[in-house]
């Protein structure tokens, strides 16, 4: 089981990685900030595999951590890609 | 070949290519997305290592709080990369600086191999004298009690790095609020977000620094998740930025670092050392500097990824 | 019994792994921008909520089971809200984006 | 090869390509994430001494893991200076680059040639 565990965390990890080429070619902005959302699902899916493999302590909350955190790369995204077509906001008021 | 041996080479493969890739990458913005991505792997391998508390930190501020910081500034940057950039080093110098940056990886590589299977640690000590702090979390008591004068130091560097960013502000704008005015209306979306997540994120945020006292967490991780937290109220428009003239926030920002230099102080007078715990009462002063430094670092955080004023302050 | 909780984790992790395979495919295969978010939401819901659920009978305490289902619904959270922000930044730019 | 040396090799090679990225992009943004991968890099050497002291009945030594968490923090008060430092520079400049040759063809160049 634990063999069992430790590849699907390996494939889940080798797929999002593959999904990384989404990165490496764009073609746009959009695109890099899908496959890092991706890739954030991806590396906490491979991360709890992992902690229940090896039975490393306190995981959940490393897990709890990046899901809470998963969505702010594209929060900060489309924050800051609105106020650049903003002409007003470039000269602070 | 173990499973878990092809696993950990085939993360060592991938976290290099990403690294590779904010490097190499054309665009700037690419690479700070490649940089968010890098750091969620990096949290994976300190899991790998059994430095759980690490990969929580990494997890908060590595991940999620510096990709706030580097993706809202590479979107602003945009447009100011200059043309010519690529050539700026010629090629031969390029390939010199390629050869001398691989002798110092592999430099570095050969002292990895040769590290000693058992090298001196103070892992024994420090576990010895974990009963006396009241602590079941060793990586805790280093921090708040064995090396109490380093953490209290890295305090005043964040409190220092926060005057740093504020004095880049224009005379007129100084104690304004950092941050543009912005005239449209908030994404409803993100305003969603923003009104679920902060009130599950803070109660995740003050679990992980409680359960810090015995288990994997503390008071970085949980202050960088309280802080992420009002970072993204902030950015929803829910709340406007601080001025950064207010008393309040002031006050915030030194808080951790002043209590605990006070309970240092208080230590050489009643308990004969600086930074000295009385015995007994070890744990309860532990989680009182803890607390405050909680909320400084909560407060610190967005201050520093919110940057310096832009606005004049209101009389 | 825990031959048939091992065969269940199995079964939902192996579930879960198809669908993050899916996701990743879509990613790639899908021409445009929007149809491509389409895809990898279905592996954020679904993937690591077959991989949640397989993981959920070995978890030693009721607070770390919690805790798992915490994890997947926070990602549904961010999954869902993400694709909308950036959907709507690549309409508002145009196909482009 | 442990977990530990293989994550030690990958911080070796991390430390090789910042340092690469550092001296050879022009681009201050760039060279930020460059320094940060360098300063990953000596974390992750410094962690595997925390792995490979693993002793008394512990998974990692505890004193190493606690002074790279205070780096962490630490890395990112750093980085969050260098970036107000080059969006200001930005804001009054126009542009940023550390390579005098590309910033010379810039029409809008008198404000920062001094």
């Amino acid at each position: 089981m634990t063999d069992f565990l430790l590849a699907t965390a390996g494939v889940i990890l080798f797929t999002v990685a593959v999904g990384l080429v989404r990165i490496l070619g764009g073609p746009g902005d959009a695109d890099r900030m899908m496959a890092a959302q991706l890739i954030g699902t991806g590396g906490i899916a491979s991360l709890l595999l992992i902690a229940a493999a090896t039975g490393a302590r306190g995981v959940e909350d490393v897990a709890l951590g990046l899901a809470l955190l998963a969505a702010f790369a594209s929060a900060a995204f489309v924050n800051s890609a609105a106020p650049a077509e903003d002409p007003d906001a470039a000269d602070g008021r | 070949m173990s499973v878990l041996q092809a696993l950990d080479i085939g993360l060592a493969f991938l976290i290099v290519a990403v690294a590779a890739w904010t490097i190499f990458a054309r665009g700037a913005f690419a690479a700070t997305v490649g940089y968010v991505v890098y750091g969620l792997l990096l949290s994976l391998v300190w899991i790998r290592l059994f430095a759980v508390d690490v990969a929580l930190t990494e997890a908060a501020i590595g991940s999620g709080v510096t990709g706030i910081l580097l993706i809202g500034a590479a979107a602003r940057l945009r447009g100011g990369e200059t043309a010519g950039d690529e050539k700026s080093l010629s090629g031969a110098a390029r390939l010199l600086t390629a050869g001398l940056c691989i002798l110092v990886a592999l430099a570095l590589a050969g002292v990895v191999l040769l590290l000693p299977d058992q090298g001196p640690s103070l892992a024994p000590q420090s576990m010895q004298n974990l009963a006396e702090t009241g602590l079941g979390n060793p990586v805790t008591a280093v921090l708040i009690a064995y090396r109490s004068f380093d953490t209290m130091l890295e305090k005043v560097v964040l409190v220092l790095a926060v005057v740093g960013v504020w004095s880049l502000a224009a005379d007129r704008y100084w104690g304004g609020a950092p941050g543009e005015a912005r005239a449209e209306r908030p994404e409803p979306t993100l305003a969603f977000l923003a009104q679920v997540l902060a009130p599950i994120g803070i109660l995740v945020g003050v679990h992980i620094f409680w359960v810090g006292a015995d288990e994997p967490g503390g008071a970085f991780q949980g202050g960088a998740i309280l802080a992420a937290m009002w970072m993204i109220v902030m950015m929803a428009r829910l709340t406007e930025a601080p001025q950064t003239n207010a008393f309040w926030l002031r006050l915030t920002l030194v808080a951790g670092p002043v209590v605990f230099l006070t309970a240092g102080v208080a230590g050489a007078i009643f308990a004969g050392g600086f930074f000295a715990y009385p015995p007994g009462f070890a744990k309860p002063i532990i989680l009182f500097i803890e607390t405050f430094m909680v909320l400084s670092i909560a407060v610190t955080l967005p201050m520093l990824v919110a940057g310096p004023p832009r606005r004049e302050p209101r009389q | 019994m825990s031959l048939v909780l091992d065969l269940f984790g199995i079964v939902a992790i192996g579930a879960g792994v198809f669908f993050f395979l899916a996701g990743t495919v879509g990613l790639l295969r899908f021409p445009d921008a929007l149809s491509r978010l389409h895809a990898l939401t279905k592996a954020d819901n679904l993937g690591l909520g077959l991989v949640v659920l397989g993981l959920l009978p070995r978890g030693d305490s009721l607070l770390a089971a919690l805790k798992l289902v915490a994890v997947w619904a926070l990602v549904q959270l961010a999954g869902a809200t993400a694709a909308q922000l950036v959907g709507r930044a690549v309409r508002r730019k145009g196909s482009a984006a | 090869m442990t977990s530990a040396t293989l994550a030690g090799l990958v911080g070796a090679a991390l430390v090789g390509l910042g340092l690469y990225g550092l001296v050879a992009n022009p681009q201050p943004l760039r060279k930020i994430l460059a320094f940060n991968l360098m300063g990953s890099g000596v974390f992750l050497v410094f962690g595997i001494v925390a792995r490979k002291a693993a002793a008394a009945g512990l998974q990692a030594d505890p004193v190493p893991q606690a002074m790279v968490i205070t780096g962490i923090v630490v890395a990112f008060a750093a980085s969050a200076l260098a970036v107000a430092l080059v969006l200001r520079l930005f804001e009054d400049a126009g542009q940023v680059t550390l390579n005098p040759e590309a910033r010379t063809k810039l029409p809008d160049d008198g404000a920062d040639a001094g």
